[in-house]
């Protein structure tokens, strides 16, 4: 079955609308409804998935030569001077692959999403609107139970995901810049929402701020990109962009520090993906936005935001490599790939010590986004793309698995009612297999998928991928970064399901642990398929004995968004055995390292450099936060507010007030007020007086005098005018 | 053409003939002619009406058990004419301090304001007085003449009976007019004419199988229109002593009397026309005229005895009751019905007939069930008020 | 003298006499009666003008029911009913004179206009007023939105006329 | 043929009766039945404009029947208000409700 082209195009106006509508309707009608609420939002979410789907498996991937036939469809929207900017969609080969699975994690999320916010659970003693929910007491066969308790924002969660998700859909089927932009910010606005939602903790307070300014930082140097490429093209349409001539004018024009104008615009919005995909040096938001809920974590990490950032730079891969000859990476591209594998080693080693089950998730995150990135500095567009699609599957599996860990943790501290046990460290954990086997079976595959255990996982697939390209390319120094990463990756990813899951429970929260109902779980087992299958479509052709069994249907679909389809490395034995040792032996390290640590003490690799994450944000702090309140307090406040202007204004005051004192004893009172306006009012009196008389109170006598004084006008302006 | 085909025409050339024979200028000879024909209408309609009061008599009996006029000629044929020699010869009486013009002018009017509206009836395919493009709201003029004479005559007639006889009259009159006006939009709608040949000469399907709902409003609003029961609180005998005529006598209470049953007969009529197919039946139209004046005079006495069987089995309405069941109810209904007859008929444009036809059938009963429901729930809702909530009943105990 | 010009003139006549009852007569009840007579003479003013619809429209609205509304309002107003004093104002001559002087400026004005004498066209065979009026009145590009306007001052005002004529006071409020 | 100035100096004259009834009545029903004279002459311009002028333009019927509207609204608001004022007043006439002046 196909769907045909025309229906296929409405539909991909129409994807981004219902999360938006429900957004709309759950803030203005369904708020006290909690049932209602989330209908909606999943429904939206559902509605969206099958629209995505029509157009994606029913029509995207079965054209033939999509690539030069993408979904197009743009009207006229605002009116610059004498043309129109136009905005539309564009479904082309990447966006039909970022579509796909953006659209099947978001549903996957609000679907987890009921399960996670306590759907059905009773209110809480003490919740309050603002905080995690505290956990309710309820009776039972005589004895009290404390359960979980439902979110008392319930509604409002559904509404801001619904608009995260059109902020998303927007982003991907945009075919401009603009309204990509617009989407981008929607969803840093919802980001900030998100990780502020439970605004009653300080903590997340400031981490909804931390993660607002650090993108916003990012962003305007986005938004000043944009205004350089409208500047310099006139037009803002992906399409007409990356046309052959206007590439060619934007990479023959020289711009400032030695870069060509493309290098310089591909850079400008580079920095936006910078904040936006959590790179070194802006990547410290990032762990702090784990204080929103899991869900939310998710969102953010997997499908939605920080994909968005590396989606942007694949989006704007032509412009980046619009001077790049084949020989030697341009400025730019040296710049990309040096912050991307810096990144993902940095964050790897900074992965490596932390104890909170979702702040490894974080870091791991940036490491594999560096990763992207760093492919992207190669030039290996199509390993990155590849690699952001897998890597959101396995790492929205990873972030619901890890919410599903905590929740059954939190069911445990509930139940033993000790407080002081942080549900979310991986040292209270252990064992956790025999309770949660569903969670553990399903995280154990996106663990192996990340860590790219050989064979069976996309994880390795893509990865392998990326290294291969480095290697073939001859990118040493980016090549044993990133395989040095890679190594750190699968030793904390053991290290994380070791602790979490295997052993025995080192706390009595962790025996009391419980599977979380079907609506977490189901995401899981639907994720895990993906983060094993999704990298069946993309091995290489050559890969020994394995290569050309399923041709590799992803190079050849996304390589057609670009106009010459970028070749495959060529198959080596290096990258590949370098890329299992790296896997296996991280791997195995990990469990051998962890598999007797009893608490936090035996731990070794608890650095405080490393625990303290390089000492960027207290670096961060000193350099610019303490400054700027300086500047603000006593700068700007004492010395230019207080001295400067409010002695200026010290001495006008008491001089225009003389002046006005002077103005009203001398001229206001006798002239004005006496004159004109006693004086009028006197002659309007005296008039009223003698022209009272004619108001008779009679409606009749009006009318005569109107019709008297018409005709006489009327007789004068005959005679005197018209005749 | 032959005189049974085309009757009046054939007879109308005749006369033209013979008078333009004697000399007379042709448009003289025309207004003439016009004339004779109104006085042949009207000479059968009064002859009609006469009847029509010896079945109303013989109705009413045989709805209370009882036989009727039965001493005059055959089955009492000759009663009526009995009963206006005695209305004749009773006294003519003008109370004091009536006002005497407006007292004489009102039994004229009322009379007037019911002969006008068969100008409009078609009673053949070729006997139609005036084609109107706007026959439908003809009939509603008319009506507003009828209610003209009503308030002449309980003003004219100096007394407080008649006064507030006629002010109700007229405020139930006027009222009802609105949901009548709405249903005779619905053979508009139908037909895309107003004019009341064009309606019979489009209903291939009777219009009652297409608003079913439109001709029992119609039906209603006629009712109230003609102040019968139910709704003849206007002059109910035993406190108004007879209402806006209480103070006539003779021959002028004979003309309103004579011509609320003409009233009656017709809207029986505009029933048939608008609803029921007027002269037409199954081609019989098509043979001769006189059939189809048979035919629609068959239809118009089956409407007749509809309004009759409601007049002589229903109770009396409290006069607010009546305007507040118009206002509420059957206003609100009418535009209603009104509003999804149009929209079915543009939906259903182009289908198959049977499926027009199931369509706006179905369509009238779910608006009626609908409004019985709303009607119902608020029935039950005033009763409660007033009764208190319905008891629950006990379950036995065991 | 064609037939057409006798009908009208005796329209006018009628309608300018009844309406000179209007204005004079001492009984408001009769003047009510005579405003109908006049509104009638107006309706054939139309029917001569082939304006069927409104002809019948002005039956309707005017003496189904402004007419019967100005009856009840005399009814209502009028403790007995017997009228008593002057009908006429102090200064009834010098609105008499107004009206003359009115009526002469406008007859003065008409004089002077070119396009008096012009008589009618033919109505177009198969023309069908009523039809083209339904369709000016609710088409788009025509006057859908004075008609509107007209529906929603109607309403407006049927409800202000219900506020400012209702008696709290009466019994009729409760039930 | 009826030429077109008979229909105004027609309606110039009801119009011109219909202000005599305005101005000189004292009953305030009376007023409004002069009101009511003035706007039907108003409307027999409007009809006889239309039918003298483009006869497929129907500005004039439309506009008449706004007009029969308006009057509608004015006579219901209008006798609305003389019930008012005499349930008020206990006077119907014009020249007696003269509270408005000064």
């Amino acid at each position: 079955m196909m769907i045909h082209e025309e229906t296929a195009r409405l539909l991909t106006w129409l994807i981004p609308l219902p999360p938006v509508l429900a957004f709309a309707l759950i803030v203005l009608f369904t708020n006290r409804s909690k049932w209602l609420s989330h209908t909606i939002g999943v429904g939206a979410a559902i509605l969206s998935f099958i629209g995505s789907m029509l157009v994606t498996v029913f029509y995207a991937f079965r054209v033939e030569h999509f690539g030069e036939h993408p979904i197009e469809s743009a009207i006229n929207w605002l009116p610059t001077g004498n043309t129109w900017f136009r905005i539309g969609v564009l479904i082309d080969p990447l966006g039909a692959a970022v579509l796909f699975f953006v659209s099947i994690t978001i549903f996957m999320i609000f679907l987890y999403s009921v399960g996670y916010q306590n759907y059905g659970q009773p209110a809480g003693d003490h919740d309050r609107a603002g905080l995690p929910p505290h956990g309710a007491t309820i009776e039972e066969h005589g004895h009290k139970h404390v359960v979980p308790s439902v979110e008392p924002m319930y509604s409002r969660f559904f509404a801001f995901l619904g608009l995260f998700a059109f902020g998303m859909y927007v982003l991907v089927v945009s075919d401009n810049l603009l309204t990509m932009f617009v989407g981008w910010e929607i969803m840093g606005l919802c980001s900030y929402l998100l990780i502020g939602f439970w605004y009653g903790k300080p903590s997340a307070r400031n981490a909804a701020v931390k993660a607002f300014m650090t993108t916003r930082i990012g962003d305007v140097f986005m938004l000043l990109g944009i205004a350089f490429l409208y500047s310099a093209t006139g037009t803002l349409t992906f399409r007409e962009i990356f046309t052959e001539e206007t590439l060619h004018v934007l990479a023959s024009t020289p711009a400032a520090f030695g870069m060509t104008a493309s290098g310089l615009i591909a850079l400008l919005l580079f920095i936006g993906t910078v904040g936006k995909s959590a790179q070194w040096p802006l990547h410290v938001w990032l762990p702090d936005a784990m204080e929103g809920p899991t869900p939310v974590s998710a969102m953010i990490h997997a499908a939605t935001m920080v994909s968005a950032g590396v989606y942007a730079v694949i989006r704007m891969f032509p412009l980046l490599t619009a001077d790049f000859t084949g020989h030697g990476l341009t400025t730019t591209m040296s710049i990309v790939a040096f912050i991307g594998a810096f990144t993902a080693l940095f964050a790897a080693t900074i992965a490596v010590a932390q104890n909170d089950i979702k702040r490894v998730l974080a870091y791991s995150t940036i490491s594999q986004l560096g990763y992207m990135i760093a492919a992207l500095g190669i030039g290996a567009y199509v390993a990155a793309a590849f690699h952001l699609i897998t890597h959101a599957f396995f790492k929205a599996l990873l972030f619901l698995g890890s919410g599903s860990v905590i929740h059954g943790m939190e069911h445990g501290v509930l139940h033993t009612g000790n407080h002081n046990v942080d549900p979310q460290d991986m040292f209270n954990m252990g064992g956790l297999r025999k309770k949660m086997p569903v969670t553990f079976w399903t995280f154990l595959i996106g663990g192996f998928a990340l860590s790219g255990f050989p064979l069976i996982t996309a994880g390795f697939w893509s990865k392998d991928e990326i290294l291969a390209d480095a290697f073939g390319h001859g990118h040493w120094a980016v090549f044993v970064t990133l395989a040095a990463a890679a190594f750190l990756t699968a030793f904390y990813t053991m290290r994380q399901i070791t602790l979490t899951f295997l052993g025995e429970p080192r706390t009595k929260e962790a025996e009391h642990a419980q599977e979380t109902p079907w609506t977490m779980t189901t995401p899981l087992v639907v994720l895990s398929v993906f983060a094993i299958a999704y990298g069946w479509v993309g091995i290489p052709e050559h890969f020994p004995v394995l290569g050309g069994l399923v041709p590799n249907w992803f190079h050849d679909f996304v390589g057609h968004t670009l106009a010459e389809v970028p070749d495959a490395p060529e198959f080596s034995w290096i990258p590949l055995l370098t890329s299992l040792v790296v896997a296996l032996g991280g791997l195995a390290l990990g469990w051998l390292v962890y598999r007797n640590v009893k608490s936090v003490s035996d731990d070794r690799l608890q650095i405080p450099l490393l625990k303290n994450k390089y000492y960027f944000d207290e670096a961060y702090d000193f350099l610019f936060v303490k400054p700027a309140y300086w500047f603000a307090e006593t700068f700007v406040y004492k010395w230019m507010d207080k001295g400067l202007i409010d002695g200026i204004l010290h001495i006008f005051g008491p001089t225009t007030g003389g002046i006005g004192s002077a103005i009203r004893n001398y001229f206001d009172l006798p002239v004005i007020n006496r004159f004109f306006g006693d004086g009028s009012a006197d002659v309007t009196y005296w008039f009223g007086g003698k022209l009272r008389a004619i108001q008779t109170g009679r409606v009749q006598q009006y009318l005569m005098l109107a019709l008297v004084t018409f005709i006489v006008i009327g007789v004068a302006l005959y005679f005197f005018v018209l005749a | 053409m032959s005189f049974w085909n085309d009757p009046l025409k054939v007879a109308a050339d005749w006369l033209m003939g013979i008078l333009t024979g004697w000399g007379m200028p042709e448009i003289a000879a025309q207004i003439l002619i016009g004339f004779l024909g109104i006085l042949l209408l009207i000479s059968v309609l009064m002859v009609l009406d006469i009847f029509l009061v010896w079945v109303e008599r013989k109705v009413v009996a045989r709805f209370q058990d009882r036989i009727g006029p039965n001493r005059l000629g055959p089955f009492g044929l000759i009663q009526p004419f009995a009963d206006i020699i005695k209305l004749m010869i009773k006294e003519d009486t003008t109370p004091g301090g009536a006002d005497k013009v407006v007292y004489n002018l009102a039994p004229m009017l009322s009379m007037m304001s019911v002969l006008i509206l068969w100008a409009v009836v078609p009673l053949a395919p070729t006997m139609l007085g005036v084609d109107l493009n706007i026959g439908v709201l003809y009939i509603i003029a008319a009506g507003a003449i009828g209610t003209l004479s009503i308030i002449m005559a309980g003003w004219a007639s100096n007394n407080k009976f008649a006064l507030i006889g006629a002010f109700r009259q007229v405020a139930v009159m006027v009222s009802f007019e609105v949901p009548m006006l709405a249903t005779l939009l619905i053979p508009t709608i139908l037909t895309g004419s107003m004019g009341t040949g064009a309606i019979i000469e489009k209903q291939d399907i009777w219009f009652f199988w297409l608003a079913p709902l439109g001709a029992v409003i119609f039906l209603i609003a006629a009712i109230a229109e003609l102040g019968r029961a139910p709704f003849d609180m206007a002059e109910g005998e035993s406190e108004l002593v007879s209402g806006y005529n209480i103070e006539y006598s003779g021959m002028k209470f004979g003309m309103f009397y004579a011509g609320e049953l003409l009233h009656a007969f017709t809207f029986g009529g505009f029933l048939a026309i608008m609803f029921f197919g007027g002269y037409r039946f199954f081609g019989l139209e098509l043979v001769s005229p006189f059939l189809a004046i048979a035919v629609l005079l068959f239809k118009a006495f089956i409407g007749y005895w509809l309004i009759m069987w409601v007049k002589y089995t229903l109770l009396r309405i409290r006069i607010d009751h009546m305007l507040a069941f118009n206002w509420k109810f059957l206003t609100p209904l009418a535009f209603v019905l009104l509003m999804v007859v149009a929209l079915m008929n543009a939906l259903l444009a182009g289908t198959p007939t049977w499926l027009y036809i199931v369509g706006m059938f179905l369509s009238n009963v779910l608006v009626a069930w609908g409004a019985l429901e709303v009607a119902r729930s608020y029935s039950r809702r005033e009763r409660e008020k007033v009764e208190g909530p319905k008891p629950v009943v006990e379950t036995a105990q065991h | 003298m064609t037939g057409e010009q006798i009908t009208f003139l005796i329209v006018a006549l009628v309608t300018l006499g009844s309406g000179l009852m209007v204005v004079t007569t001492r009984n408001l009840v009769h003047a009510a009666l005579w405003l109908v007579a006049t509104l009638f003479g107006v309706a054939v003013t139309y029917a001569l003008l082939h304006a069927s619809f409104l002809a019948v429209v002005q039956v309707v609205v005017y003496i189904g029911a402004i007419a019967i509304l100005f009856i009840f309002a005399v009814m209502l107003t009028r403790k007995d009913m017997r009228d008593q004093g002057p009908q006429m104002n102090r200064n009834w001559w010098f609105g008499a004179l107004l009206a003359v002087l009115t009526f002469g400026g406008l007859y003065f004005l008409l004089q002077g206009w070119t396009g008096l004498s012009k008589t009618a066209a033919a109505l177009p065979s198969g023309f069908d007023a009523v039809g083209e009026l339904g369709n000016a009145l609710v088409s788009p590009d025509a006057y859908v939105l004075p008609f509107e306007v007209a529906s929603v001052l109607l309403v407006a005002a049927l409800v202000g006329a219900v506020y400012v004529a209702f008696n709290p006071h009466s019994g009729n409020s409760g039930k | 043929m009826v030429p077109l100035s008979w229909y105004l100096i027609f309606a110039a004259a009801l119009f011109s009766i219909g202000l005599f009834g305005v101005l000189s009545r004292r009953n305030a029903i009376a007023i409004l039945l002069g009101v009511e004279l003035m706007l039907n002459s108003v409307n027999i311009n409007l009809a006889a404009f239309w039918r003298y002028g483009n006869v497929m333009d129907m500005t004039g019927q439309v506009f008449a029947i706004i007009v029969f509207a308006v009057a509608a609204a004015e006579v219901a608001v209008g006798l609305a208000l003389v019930i008012s004022v005499y349930r008020r007043r206990n006077t119907v006439v014009a020249d007696e409700i003269d509270m408005m002046k000064w």
